[in-house]
């Protein structure tokens, strides 16, 4: 379901006349004068009043899980036992846990991991179902083969994959990369490869119908190379679902991240994220509301910002839409 | 349409055994022992034999047609037996969990039920909620009831129901006593009072799942009324003079409700494939809970079963999501 | 009265998958199938034996027990009915120990039955049990929840490899306990009635028993103590203040018994590093290269402060223990006192032992220039993390790096020879887990760590000494112990031989663990027992009005 | 009574509120249509044609639109004047369907898809007329019947996709007329069809005009339907109304440059006669204009022999092909260096696939094509890449065609990258080059598709062609999409091309006034084969084929005084191009009539 097809009222937008007796000469320039292509995409999204907030809030928490650290400089594994089960204050913001570690700087660096692992994840789970899709819808030979692939994972459990991945690979990932970056690449492609399928059927129906499209038939008769074709005129032009996708796939990601911490199969316990931080503070609902807040609140915001960061980038990617 | 419907379901043979070779190979591989359950005061020759007693000394591949035989041959046999009072399948063996030592297929017929109740009907409300939101949000798009469902859906979207869960236990079931928090599987509707209760105890789970099918739901929905909103059938339509009314729920719904109600279909398998958290939350114990619990106790057997199940569920509706969207709408000609 | 007093609800969080403990070698179980399937004697809540099935005790001044310690005597009471009312016999005792030794059986009990060389029954209320040596402790077979007796008519054709196919059986024993199964439904739900065969004609006072697994222990806390949806909640492993939070709820109250479970860290005696080959990794063939050092292990011990650990992971139900065996009072050695955390000594003890900070990084090197890092694991659960987190914040401030890793209980416990992250495997240097012995008797769990018990290789990684810990001398007392029948030298030896596993590095024990459960306030005749099985006396359980 | 205006469109303004602010769709619009009177409305694309008529049916504002000024007044039926751009929605809902009808441009889109024709023509009788549904059903068969649809009672039950565009444009008609309204509104209702669709559509409205006394508000911006149609024009040009008169006037003494511009614009059939080589059209307003016939040369540079294209139907449980669509079949022709050979023939006669078969963009069965010497037909896949050096295509939908989110000048320029015929900086001045050729400025190097006017885009396409120097262009409905204006200037475009560069054209169309205009030698087809055949002043003024007679018999004249009655036309259905496996095929054979003019003379199926 992408907005392809959608109402483009783009006739009249540059009226015939132009070129006549009455109008301003045979070829009346437009009074805009040709810009960047980053500068119009630019414009645009910047008068997409929900994507501007939306990316600021996102840039924002980026720019408060990475460079916060630098500001707020306590240790988010620090354990000051004697300053426990604090509520927010002046020395704690957001208080403190079970063990006197500062839930400020725990949501900080929980952030960081959620965040990453929303973005890596969903990038490789977007190259990998971009790639299948186009593929697939690109060449015919490869389609039936593909789409079955396609079932195949979507019919995989993802758990033993999981326990499979962990068994087969955590060692070697774990003495080459150690171990905190060994099990985020392990979780990022366990996260990755069981979740590309949708976007690879998305994009694979987009191709077919762009096929048929008369610019490649144009395109061919120039004598365009496949890799050129799919570079230069199917990729542009399935952006708008892969945007999409993009945005559902970070959200998608931090979650499942933090249903596997509620499985046991996520990060290890002094590697906090926002989903180990909500499961955790679940216990303490009652007693202690606000330790479930922020990271339920970091994660509501990170999802929302990103879906409407992700409407705006879609309109403003797509010239036809940009020029309105 | 029936010619196709017959060679995707011909189609889909290989495909499932492929599928099935896959899962099996999987599950070899995955850490994990049947005999992790055993104490440690076993001694070892004891657990191999325990293991021989299982099927597990003989190599793979006999193994895997084994399987294939039961649950191809003797399982479907089980069923006639079942359904006639017949007794073809007397004596053979049948796919048997190493944890219960039960035949697999009892459980999960077990299970069913409570699953139906609960995911199903999560799917269901969360369908007839979502419908009418998607269609007013395209409607007035970018009013405040537009703006609200989708900042709603949002958050519905991005809460894990390991949280909502629990918080809605807290509310309902803790500090109002409405609801009970633990879901009691033997309890059986036979009169009005009953039933009140299994909807007591239904109204939470169904609640945290119905809040993300919904989230979902209604996104699709509304994406497909704005593609059809502006189509020029609908101005035709009231060209004609048409109400609003009719316009929009007869002439508007009935096309957007087509890729819906296949995004609709493809979802049928997950009802079936249980919810695994928001089981366990609230201890509904079923097939999600089954699978969970089979991969930690690596019953093998179970758990090869069960996802060989939702393969062929998710075959068997990708199919129906496509024959679906050929009946509903004229254009498409398969064939 | 019998039956009067309505349902009685019980929620275990981990649902049991089969009534036979026979197959099944799980609490969960045991737990289950001891409403149904009764041994001939238990321990109450002391570890004293209570005759069930028996009219007595049988002891060597009774004359039950013979002088030479070979033969033991029981004498079946009368009047005893299996629930479906025929009479219950000496032969079913004597099928039970057939059924548990068969050879193809798999019989998961096996232990209990270890140097039995027959069971022979003169009549049908005589069981008499013949050892191949002298067993000063004759107790193990028909004694506890893990060897109840099954009926011989129902499991007469489920003898050895067809053990598994008795799906009904299984799933349905007949037994003497005070209720029967109605349904069993695998790893979800058990429903049961009164025995009407049952001893005592007055009980049990509820007329149905639900029996409901699955889900986590806050939930089924909350089930008991808030909502006051169940009756009784087993084993509430969660933080101390949310239990108190839960007791707010009024319905229901936690009680606390201890028995003789330990948490502890297992220190690895050999080195688990990933760059040695499998077969030789975690095996005797290369050791540790700074764990076996008393300098490092003390240091270790000195370094956490356990009465936070108490305090923050168990509240009541915890109490500070450097020992590996805390129970029974005559067991429980007294050497050691750790209450005190002390880091400088700790610190101060490394130094003189040579272990310093060469190149100022914060952690600390070996003479060989090797830093001191260690792996770090254990099982999943919130109270473990907690205490990886302090601890590896302690061994911190002494200089000691910890990396954590955190495994799904059901893989750590799970003993997989495939999987390299069993606690059995332990390839990590420290790894921290609970473990007991049942019954009243530690000479079994004081063999665990005797040399040959060392997982290895060539035993699939089975075996109980995880630390691979081996001393000669010992193994030695350890032989002394299983040859001496005094009750009072016994009780010396096992304190020597305690002392022995804790001054020499096997473990550092952490936090004597009292098991905690939950019963609604309308419950009564709850007697918390860690020696048996916690429904071990049901059928006293009452509704108080 | 009689004179009074059925409707008075009284200072119409209608706004649209955009993200940039608001944008004037039509400004100050003034006309009435009396009864029983058709009035057109043209001008081009964007000149607000569609505004002012939704918003007499106060449906602009389902757009986003809004009435900023004026008054629309119409004459009840009771006889009540009522301003329709205050009345309730209500009350626009009763008028709607009931006193004015409203036939759409699109047939393809106008129907909802999903529900059958007879549902979607009662549904409107019920709701005005309360008619039950049995005797709505008779009501809309009757409406079928007056609209001349063959097998009415079959197309009840049908869905849209099932039929023709003709059919589906006649049943949009029915639905508009189905309850008599007083006034009917068409917005372009055959801009979408072919011609003799068209002439068919035409002279049906003509007649339901006379029959029901319908008055009639007819937009369209083709000036020969206006000729054909129209009681009174008024000629709009951006937003405003630049001139009103009965259509005689409009066409003998237009008053306004722009309607002077527009008739000028027009090609009209018969024009050329006599001249036999194709020159370019007289613009009004473009200054040193030379009108110079292109002679070209005798020169063979393609030659077809028997081409031959299917494509297979598959079916049946193994996919398998069951049938063939025989799309080309035996077409043999020459073209000359320099010259232009045009392909005519009505939507689905294998114009296209001829055409894209000589380039091998679909893979012909048979046949024989020698483009100067090289035997296309047997060239591997390099061999062919290279060959398309000499040979370039231009697509129908300049829109379609390029490639929507790539800058012009990658457009242009991806040919040579393609080729490395150049790099860098000159590949820059080659654009440049081509932008100039083509008459566009060279600043519109950076813009996007969309920023363009459809002839703008046509001249993008043209230039990306020209970008390669091939000798030979096909050109299939290069100008068919483009508003009557830009279509003469991109035709005279392309003749200058060809005087200056010497170009080949395969000139694919269905417009007989442009093809008259265009070519030099013609090829009339007709399901998959060439019909007739000639140098185009043979065939033109000549007609031997009964097809060809026919085809020119339904191309509007843009001549009020030559209108077209319906009982001239006479077509018949065109049969289905779909044979099973073991048809064959026969060969085509032509007999000589005069030289050069070949007319077929094996069955062809007309
Ligand atoms: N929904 C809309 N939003 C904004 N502007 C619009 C909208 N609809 C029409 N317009 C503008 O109103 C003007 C008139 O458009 P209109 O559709 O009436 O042209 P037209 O004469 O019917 O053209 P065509 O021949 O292409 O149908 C154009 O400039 C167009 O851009
Ligand atoms: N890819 C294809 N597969 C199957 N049939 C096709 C294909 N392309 C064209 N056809 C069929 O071949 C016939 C000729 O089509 P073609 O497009 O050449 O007609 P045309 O004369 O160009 O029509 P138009 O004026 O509508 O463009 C038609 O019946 C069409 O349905
Ligand atoms: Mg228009
Ligand atoms: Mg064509």
């Amino acid at each position: 379901m992408t907005d392809k097809d959608r109402f483009v009222p783009d006739e009249g937008l540059a009226p015939a006349s132009t070129a006549l007796p009455g109008g301003a000469g045979p070829l009346e320039e437009f009074t805009k004068p040709p810009s960047n292509q980053w500068r119009e995409v630019w414009d645009q999204f910047k008068n997409h009043k929900g994507a501007l907030y939306g990316g600021i809030l996102f840039l924002v928490i980026v720019l408060w899980v990475y460079l916060g650290p630098v500001i707020w400089t306590i240790d988010a594994t620090h354990i000051d036992i004697r300053a426990r089960n604090q509520g927010p204050g002046f020395s704690h913001p957001f208080g403190t846990d079970q063990l006197g570690r500062d839930t400020f700087a725990r949501m900080m660096a929980g952030g960081r991991t959620s965040v990453s692992v929303g973005i890596t994840a969903m990038l490789l789970a977007l190259g990998l179902g971009s790639f299948v899709g186009v593929m697939a819808g690109f060449f015919k030979r490869l389609d039936g083969p593909l789409m079955r692939l396609t079932d195949l994972f979507l019919a995989l459990p993802l758990l033993p994959l999981l326990l499979v991945m962990m068994l087969l690979f955590r060692d070697p990932l774990n003495s080459a990369f150690g171990p905190e970056q060994g099990i985020f690449i392990l979780i990022v492609v366990a996260i990755g490869v069981t979740s590309w399928m949708p976007t690879a059927r998305i994009v694979r129906g987009d191709v077919l119908a762009l096929k048929e499209r008369e610019f490649v038939l144009a395109a061919r008769s120039i004598g365009t190379t496949n890799t050129k074709m799919i570079l230069r005129h199917i990729l542009p032009n399935v952006l708008s679902p892969i945007m999409v996708s993009a945005t559902l796939g970070i959200a998608t990601a931090i979650i499942t991240e933090s249903a596997l911490s509620f499985l046991g199969l996520g990060f290890p316990p002094d590697f906090p994220t926002w989903g180990r931080l909500l499961f955790d503070a679940t216990d303490y609902l009652q007693q202690y509301p606000e330790r479930v807040f922020w990271p339920g609140l970091a994660i509501s915001l990170t999802v929302l910002s990103v879906n409407y960061l992700g409407d705006g980038l879609r309109d403003a990617l797509d010239p036809r839409i940009r020029g309105r | 349409m029936l010619t196709f419907t017959i060679r995707r379901l011909v189609l889909a043979v290989p495909t499932l055994l492929f599928i099935s070779l896959v899962i099996f190979l999987l599950l070899e591989l995955a850490p994990g022992d049947p005999m992790a359950q055993v104490p440690l005061t076993v001694p070892p020759e004891v657990k191999e034999k325990m293991r021989e007693a299982l099927g597990l000394g003989q190599p793979m591949h006999i193994r895997f047609w084994k399987w294939i035989v039961q649950f191809f041959w003797i399982e479907p046999q089980v069923l006639i037996d079942a359904v006639f009072g017949s007794s073809f399948s007397a004596g053979d063996l049948r796919v048997i969990s190493w944890q219960t030592r039960s035949p697999v297929m009892d459980i999960v017929v077990q299970r069913i039920p409570q699953t139906l109740w609960v995911v199903g009907t999560a799917y269901l409300v969360g369908i007839l909620i979502a419908i009418p939101i998607g269609i007013y949000s395209a409607y007035k798009q970018y009013s405040w009831f537009d703006q609200t469902g989708t900042f709603i859906s949002m958050i519905g979207f991005s809460v894990p129901p390991f949280f909502s869960g629990v918080l809605v236990i807290v509310i309902f079931s803790v500090n109002l006593g409405w609801f009970p928090s633990i879901y009691d599987t033997t309890h059986k509707v036979v009169d009005w009072d009953s039933f009140v209760t299994q909807l007591q105890q239904m109204v939470m789970p169904v609640m945290v799942l119905a809040l993300q099918i919904t989230a979902q739901i209604s996104r699709f929905m509304r994406a497909s009324m704005l593609d059809n909103l502006n189509q020029d059938y609908v101005r035709t339509a009231r060209a004609k003079g048409l109400g609003e009314t009719t316009v929009v729920m007869v002439h508007v719904l009935r096309n957007s409700m087509i890729p819906v109600v296949t995004v609709i279909a493809l979802g049928v398998p997950s009802i079936f494939g249980g919810a695994i958290i928001t089981e366990q939350v609230f201890k509904v114990n079923g097939i999600g809970q089954l699978l969970i619990g089979a991969i930690q106790a690596n019953d093998l057997p179970m758990v090869q079963t069960l996802t060989f199940i939702f393969a062929v569920l998710i075959v068997l509706f990708n199919l129906i999501a496509d024959v679906l969207y050929g009946l509903l709408d004229p254009r498409i000609r398969y064939d | 009265e019998r039956g009067t007093d309505g349902q009685v609800s019980l929620i275990y969080w981990q649902a049991p998958s089969i009534l036979n403990p026979y197959l099944s070698g799980g609490t969960k179980e045991q737990e289950a199938s001891a409403i149904v399937l009764e041994p001939l004697a238990r321990f109450d809540t002391k570890g004293a034996m209570v005759p069930y099935l028996v009219t007595e005790i049988p002891t060597v001044e009774n004359g039950g027990v013979s002088e030479d310690l070979t033969q033991i005597t029981w004498k079946i009471a009368p009047g005893i009915k299996w629930s479906d009312g025929s009479a219950f016999t000496s032969a079913d005792v004597k099928f039970t120990y057939e059924y548990c030794t068969h050879p193809e059986g798999g019989c998961a009990q096996l232990r209990h039955f270890e140097g039995v060389t027959s069971v022979e029954t003169p009549d049908d209320s005589t069981v008499v049990i013949n050892f191949a040596e002298p067993t000063p402790y004759p107790y193990g077979p028909f004694v506890g929840a893990e060897s109840p007796i099954i009926q011989a008519a129902q499991f007469a054709e489920c003898l050895g490899a067809r053990a598994p196919e008795c799906t009904e059986a299984n799933f349905n024993p007949i037994g003497t306990g005070a209720y029967v199964v109605d349904e069993f439904r695998p790893n979800d739900v058990i429903t049961m009635s009164a025995n009407p065969n049952y001893r005592d004609p007055n009980k049990p006072a509820f007329s149905k028993l639900l029996f409901k697994g699955g889900g986590d222990a806050t939930a089924a806390g909350r089930a008991v103590m808030e909502t006051g949806e169940f009756d009784y909640a087993w084993n509430l492993q969660l933080a101390p203040d949310v239990i108190a939070q839960m007791e707010k709820g009024g319905k229901g109250v936690p009680v606390s018994a201890f028995g003789t479970l330990v948490e502890r860290i297992m220190l690895n005696q050999t080195d688990a590093s990933p760059d040695l080959p499998d077969g030789e990794r975690a095996t005797a063939k290369h050791e540790h290269p700074f764990l076996t050092d008393p300098a490092v292990y003390k240091a270790m011990s000195m370094a956490i402060d356990r009465p936070l650990l108490v305090e923050i992971g168990y509240g009541k139900a915890g109490k500070v223990t450097c020992n590996w065996v805390p129970a029974p009072e005559a067991y429980a050695s007294t050497t050691f006192d750790c209450s005190t955390q002390d880091i400088e000594g700790a610190k101060a003890m490394l130094e003189a032992a040579g272990y310093k900070d060469s190149n100022g990084d914060g952690v600390r090197e070996t003479p060989d220039g090797k830093p001191m890092k260690i792996l770090y694991q254990t099982s999943t659960n919130a109270v473990r993390q907690d205490f990886q987190a302090l601890i590896k914040q302690w061994w911190s401030e002494i200089g000691i790096e910890s990396e954590l890793r955190n495994v799904n209980a059901s893989v750590f416990f799970g003993g997989d020879p495939g999987s390299p992250d069993t606690f059995q495997k332990f390839y990590a240097d420290v790894e921290m887990y609970a473990n007991n012995f049942n019954g009243a008797d530690p000479q079994a769990y004081l063999g665990s760590v005797l040399c040959d018990k060392a997982p290895r290789p060539e035993t699939q990684w089975q075996g109980e000494n995880i630390s691979r810990w081996c001393r000669p001398e010992y193994d030695a007392l350890h032989k002394k112990l299983s040859q001496t029948a005094s009750l009072n030298e016994r009780a010396a030896i096992a304190k020597q031989l305690n002392d022995m596993v804790i001054e020499g590095g096997a473990m550092i024990p952490l936090v004597h663990r009292g098991r905690t459960s939950a019963h609604s306030n309308t419950l009564g005749g709850v007697a918390l027992n860690t020696w048996d099985s916690e429904l071990w006396n049901i059928a006293d359980w009452y509704r108080i009005k | 009574m009689l004179d009074n205006p059925i409707a008075r469109i009284e200072g119409l303004r209608v706004e649209f509120e955009t993200k940039d602010g608001p944008v004037v769709g039509v400004e100050d619009i003034s006309f009435e249509i009396e009864p029983g009177e058709t009035v057109c409305i043209v001008g081009e694309s964007g000149s607000g044609k569609s505004v002012s008529s939704l918003s007499l049916m106060r449906l602009v504002e389902f757009g986003g639109g809004e009435i900023a000024a004026g008054r629309l007044i119409f004459d009840r039926k009771d006889g009540g004047e009522l301003d329709l751009a205050t009345a309730g929605q209500d009350l626009m809902r009763h008028i709607r369907g009931n006193e004015i009808g409203m036939i759409f441009q699109e047939p393809m889109t106008a129907l909802n898809p999903v529900f059958t024709v007879g549902r979607q023509l009662t549904e409107g009788l019920r709701v005005h007329m309360g008619m039950s549904r049995a005797q709505a059903e008779a009501r809309a068969l009757e409406l079928l019947k007056q609209v001349r649809i063959p097998e009415p009672e079959r197309r009840l039950k049908q869905y849209p996709h099932e039929l023709s565009g003709g059919m589906r444009q006649r049943v949009v008609i029915a639905m508009a007329m189905a309850c008599e309204p007083r006034l009917l509104i068409a917005d372009e209702p055959t801009t979408a069809l072919d011609v003799t669709i068209q002439a068919e559509i035409l002279a049906l409205m003509d007649r339901l005009k006379r029959e029901t006394g319908t008055a009639v508000m007819f937009i369209t911006h083709d000036m020969a339907v206006v000729a054909q149609m129209a009681d009174r024009v008024v000629v709009m040009y951006r937003g405003k109304k630049v001139e009103e008169g009965p259509v005689e006037q409009i066409f003998e003494n237009p008053q306004h440059d722009y309607t002077k511009a527009l008739l000028a614009a027009v090609p009209k059939l018969g024009e050329m006669r006599g001249k036999s080589a194709p020159e370019p059209m007289k613009l009004l307003g473009v200054e040193g204009q030379t009108i110079a016939p292109i002679p070209g040369t005798d020169e063979v540079l393609l030659r077809v022999r028997g081409l031959t294209t299917r494509f297979a139907v598959k079916g049946g449980f193994f996919r398998r092909t069951v049938a063939n669509v025989h799309a080309v079949e035996d077409v043999s022709f020459t073209l000359n260096r320099g010259q232009t050979l045009s392909l005519v023939g009505e939507s689905g006669c294998g114009k296209s696939t001829a055409g894209r078969s000589i380039l091998r963009l679909v893979e012909p069965n048979a046949g024989e094509i020698n483009l100067d010497g090289v035997d296309i037909m047997k060239l591997d896949q390099a061999g062919l890449r290279r060959a398309r050096l000499d040979m370039q295509m231009i697509f129908q939908d300049p829109f379609a065609s390029l490639n929507p989110q790539m800058q012009l000048l990658d457009q242009v320029a991806e040919p040579m990258r393609n080729y490395g015929i150049a790099s860098g900086s000159e590949i820059q001045d080659r654009v440049a080059n081509l932008f100039d050729r083509v008459h566009l400025p060279r600043s519109f190097m950076r813009r996007y598709p969309h920023e363009m006017s459809g002839g703008q885009r046509q001249r993008i396409a043209i230039a990306r062609a020209l970008a390669l120097n091939p000798k030979l262009i096909v050109a299939d409905e290069a100008v068919s999409a483009l508003d009557v204006s830009v279509q003469a200037q991109v035709l005279n475009l392309m003749m200058e091309l060809q005087a200056e560069l010497g170009l080949s054209y395969l000139f694919i169309s269905h417009d007989m006034a442009v093809v008259e205009r265009m070519s030099h030698h013609v090829g009339v087809m007709y399901l998959g084969r060439i019909v007739e055949m000639g140098p185009r002043a043979r065939v033109f003024e000549n007609p031997q084929h009964p097809y060809t007679q026919a085809l020119m018999k339904a191309v509007p004249i843009a001549d009020p005084h030559r209108r077209k009655a319906e009982k001239d036309l006479n077509f018949k259905p065109i049969p289905s191009p779909i044979h099973s496996l073991d048809y064959v095929a026969e060969p085509s054979r032509y007999d000589e009539v005069e030289p050069g003019h070949l007319v077929l003379t094996t069955d062809s199926g007309y």
